[in-house]
């Protein structure tokens, strides 16, 4: 069997190794390609700018295993950028089973216990199961739902959970997911409320989101790993996404490439197949 | 609004039941691509396979999906049945796991032959997990050698694994589904992918009842208002009146 | 008693979609418990449902084992996992635990995050497999696919700067008109199917003929 | 590290590459790993849903029964229809269990109707409704009206639509490209979030064992086709 023959029967084992070299070389040897700013990044940025003392912002985290290297690295970035916030006020709610292990692993990761005071400048709720239903609760009566926060505590014997009641006490709800939960914020916190809403997802998910954010019922969507890099720029503070966008450049190019080539190969080849 | 379009279905599917107007729908394509996937299926004696889709019954978002396509799966075991194809169907969420076996059971019945439904083996429960259903899915697909997929219902992530392990088996794949996330990789990887409302139409078309297809034509009276409010809501918009946001709102 | 269920299941789907549907059109404090309650109902008799795909499970993966079909011990090494997993939770009591957060951690999660980022390599092998310019219509689709490779990339940038331009004209189009027709047209179609479901004219979700 | 950590990290990364393997071709190793998940997931969903009967239901008809409420006392009834399901394997009260199936679709669906129609026709509709002065939005009204064509089935009237619908199918082909490339960005992410992992030790003493394995099958497996081909 010659050369050429193994490549055309295995073609796709060529096709995938070459993705691996492809995406993997540049996060071994960064290339430093610009970041340009997406409108929607932005907006998200520059509201959290102008939020004021005693804004209390809702961070929903629907983070798993899955969506982890698209959406964790927005997560963190936004968080640190609240933590730089005087006096913001930070309600991390969980909707998914796996949420609970991201939201704290974003809180070690910001050292926010060392520079902001538990119960009184943010509190963990922990994960809430029942869908809308969790998300409706949450919206109409936190207290009625929950007693205690994910460790354990009274609610009402944190100071910061006094004064919050319903999502008519929340400034912006910034939710981070791939699945229907930004939908649910939406339906209850956005239709009744009138709360605003921002959200951080997978890139599948954002082409919905953008007929929100067109429609203005959203104030900003940041973009999967494209947003989190954008995110990192702006606030300064590069990390993996920055990284991985070079990753990202080299792998899109390799896609126009097979696209390219397999059209070649058609219009050449006596378009068989 | 609500009300207008609930009122319009309602009012079709009267009519048609009445026979007062019986609607001319066309031939659809996704229907005729089902039919020849089982027919070149027992022909190369190879097993069906299909998917109702990894969201369950009670699903705030794709519970219609899933609706659709076990509409869908009756038509498609009853076809299986009929023709003799092996049929095999892989499930996902438990809570769709009853009514699915309940279908393909009755299916065989109807078509008398009962001794071909095997228990637990022609509607197989993988896992809840969209992983843990794609990765036996998969596999199956390779172990049996399917000459047909069908995928319908809300599928995630893992349709482009499926479809595209599908490919590589080369089985006929006819997909639907109302994820919008989904359906590119359909339409790309697939022999006939049934875009969005496709799919309803498609499951009200093959109803073994057919004063279904009346409603069909209740969903295209519903799009040809919306298109109107559309040109005049436009039209009125340019105009500086803006009566028909504040309708929508209502 | 067979006649009786029948009338108890429609009156179920017509009283539970109305309430639920009313719960939308109406501000009721009692509604909007009633619908609460009812979807919270629903999440547990779906967690009932849960066994019978257990039960599925092993009576499948039993008989292979039994039989010694071909294949059979990953059967074991599927059943040996499961029972590990629910003694793991039963006992600790909590997914939160750290000897489940371990397991949890160690085995599902790097498969499904690896599973997930498979799609990359499909979509590669389908790229160069099913994008070819058969007819105009597969030519769009290749087009606008491209377009948008380089408007999301940084690399098209660089490039030049016409080519993300274009790419976001494409997007905008694609948002405006396609999404947004096929966005519609779902829900409608969720409509005359719920509506069907609902008053009992559509039997076949609910399970085969009678 | 820790023992555990360490040997957490070793198990992930074998499990990683076992499942990469099926990119080079289906073997015994991605055959262990398939049905470890689907145990693993198996698993984890009944644990899941034994804590969701607990306190969704359970808890709740305690509280209930402890002051009187009966709106936490109904709680027994999803359970009873829950038990119901299971009757799913007794061919004489088959139709019992589909009362709990019914309840099911119908919250669902009334759901879905609820949140589809309220988000997807009449906020998209909302959201298409801009004063026609630019040509960006008569573009768009014209495009939408023609996609929306495409999908109206009743065969008079999509004869009076003229070439309308098939500009439509065309919008949605370019559509579906857009958003076919758009999520590429995404997958790429996760197989660079665990490129990241597998490149930091100790996860990365497993990568060249693993290259070995597949280059000796690869070897072993052209030298088997060649005595084939030399056979025949």
């Amino acid at each position: 069997m010659s050369f050429k023959e193994t490549i055309s029967r295995n073609y796709k084992q060529v096709i995938y190794a070459f993705l691996f070299i492809v995406v993997a070389l540049p996060l071994i040897f960064p290339l430093g390609l610009p970041v340009p700013i997406d409108q929607t990044t932005r907006d998200v940025y520059d509201r959290i700018e102008a939020l004021e003392s005693g804004d209390v912002v809702v961070m929903g985290c629907n983070i798993g295993a899955a969506i982890y290297a698209e959406c964790y690295p927005q997560f963190v970035s936004i968080v640190e950028h609240l933590l730089r916030q005087e006096g913001v006020k930070i309600l991390f709610v969980d909707h998914g089973t796996e949420g609970p292990i991201f939201t704290q692993k974003a809180l070690k990761d910001t050292d926010a216990y060392l520079r902001k005071t538990y119960g009184v400048d943010f509190v963990h709720l922990g994960y809430i199961a029942g869908g809308e239903a969790a998300i409706s609760g949450i919206c109409r009566d936190i207290h009625a739902l929950l007693k205690v926060d994910y460790t354990g505590l009274t609610l009402m014997d944190l100071p910061m959970m006094v004064d919050i009641e319903n999502a008519g006490d929340f400034t912006l709800v910034l939710d981070f997911t791939a699945s229907a939960d930004s939908q649910f914020w939406l339906n209850q916190a956005y239709a009744t409320y009138g709360t605003e809403i921002a959200f951080g997802l997978t890139a599948v998910k954002v082409p919905d989101a953008y007929a929100y954010y067109t429609a203005g019922q959203i104030f900003g969507i940041i973009e999967s790993l494209k947003g989190a890099a954008q995110y990192e720029v702006l606030i300064g503070k590069p990390g993996m996404a920055v990284k991985g966008m070079d990753a990202q450049s080299m792998a899109h190019l390799y896609y126009i490439g097979l696209i390219l080539l397999c059209n070649v190969m058609y219009f050449t080849g006596g378009r068989k197949k | 609004m609500t009300f207008i379009f609930s009122a319009l279905m309602l009012a079709m599917l009267y009519l048609s039941s009445k026979k007062t107007y019986i609607p001319q729908i066309r031939e659809h394509p996704g229907v005729l691509a089902i039919q020849e996937a089982i027919r070149r299926a027992v022909e190369m004696g190879r097993p069906i396979c299909f998917s109702p889709g990894t969201s369950s019954l009670y699903s705030t978002k794709y519970a219609g999906d899933t609706a659709a396509a076990l509409t869908i799966l009756g038509y498609v075991a009853l076809e299986a049945a009929r023709t003799g194809a092996k049929l095999i169907v892989g499930i996902a969420p438990p809570t769709v796991l009853p009514v699915a076996e309940d279908i393909v059971r009755s299916a065989y019945l109807v078509a008398g032959k009962p001794e071909e439904y095997i228990e637990e083996d022609t509607v197989r429960f993988f896992s809840p997990n969209q992983w843990g259903f794609a990765t036996s899915y998969v596999g199956m697909m390779h172990r049996e050698k399917v000459a047909a997929n069908f995928l319908f219902g809300g599928h995630a992530a893992e349709a482009m694994v499926i479809a595209e392990s599908g490919a590589t088996v080369g089985a006929m794949q006819v997909t639907g589904s109302t994820n919008v996330y989904q359906l590119p990789f359909f339409l790309v990887s697939c022999d006939y992918t049934l875009i969005g409302e496709d799919e309803f139409a498609a499951a009200a078309y093959l109803s073994p009842d057919p004063v279904q297809k009346g409603v069909i034509f209740g969903q295209d009276l519903a799009k040809i208002f919306c298109v109107l409010i559309l040109i005049l809501g436009s039209i009125l918009r340019t105009l500086g009146i803006d009566t028909i946001s504040r309708f929508l709102s209502m | 008693m067979r006649t009786l269920s029948k009338y108890l299941t429609s009156a179920v789907l017509l009283v539970v979609g109305l309430v639920i549907l009313l719960d939308f059109a109406i501000q009721n404090t009692i509604l909007q418990r009633a619908a609460t309650d009812l979807n919270n109902w629903a999440v547990v008799i779906g967690a009932f449902a849960l066994g019978l795909g257990a039960y599925s499970l092993i009576v499948r993966h039993g008989r292979m084992i039994m039989r010694k079909r071909e294949l059979w011990p990953y059967s074991v090494v599927l059943l040996v996992t499961m029972f590990v997993f629910v003694a793991m939770g039963l006992i600790t009591g909590s997914i939160t635990s750290s000897g489940y957060s371990w397991i949890y951690t160690t085995i599902i999660q790097p498969i499904s995050s690896t599973l997930y980022g498979m799609n990359a390599f499909f979509l590669a092998s389908a790229c160069y497999r099913a994008f070819k310019a058969r007819s105009w219509q597969a030519a769009t689709l290749l087009f606008a696919a491209i377009f948008l490779m380089l408007k999301n990339a940084p690399i098209g940038m660089v490039i030049s700067p016409i080519l993300p331009a274009i790419g976001q004209q494409v997007w905008d189009l694609a948002g405006s008109t396609g999404m947004r027709g096929i966005l519609i047209g779902i829900g409608v179609g969720t409509l005359a199917l719920g509506l069907r479901v609902i008053i009992g004219q559509e039997k076949t979700p609910l399970g085969g003929v009678d | 590290m820790s023992f555990e950590a360490t040997l957490s990290v070793l198990i992930s990364t074998a499990l990683i590459l076992i499942i990469y393997s099926i990119l080079y071709r289906e073997n015994p190793a991605f055959r262990f790993g398939e049905h470890l998940l689907v145990g693993a997931t198996v698993g984890h969903a009944l644990v899941i849903g034994v804590f969701q009967i607990r306190d969704l239901a359970v808890i709740k008809i305690q509280s209930g029964l402890a002051t009187g409420n009966l709106s936490d006392i109904a709680y027994i009834i999803p359970i009873i229809l829950g038990a119901m399901i299971y009757l799913q394997y007794s061919k004489t009260y088959r139709y019992l269990s589909k009362v709990a199936i019914a309840l099911m679709i119908s919250v669902g669906i009334a759901l879905s109707i609820r949140g589809l129609l309220f988000v997807n026709v009449i906020g998209q509709i909302k959201g298409a409704l801009k004063p026609l002065t630019d040509i960006n939005s008569i573009v768009y009204l014209i495009g939408l009206v023609c996609v929306l064509l495409y999908f109206v089935y009743e065969k008079r009237a999509s004869d009076i639509a003229g070439p309308l619908p098939i500009f439509g199918r065309y919008l949605l082909m370019m559509t579906m490209g857009a958003y076919f490339a758009n999520a590429i960005m995404g997958r790429i992410s996760i197989v660079i979030g665990t490129i990241n992992f597998l490149l930091v030790a100790p996860a990365w003493y497993l990568i060249p064992v693993a290259l070995l394995i597949v280059a000796a099958d690869a070897i072993t497996r052209s030298k088997k086709n060649k005595q084939v081909i030399e056979a025949e």
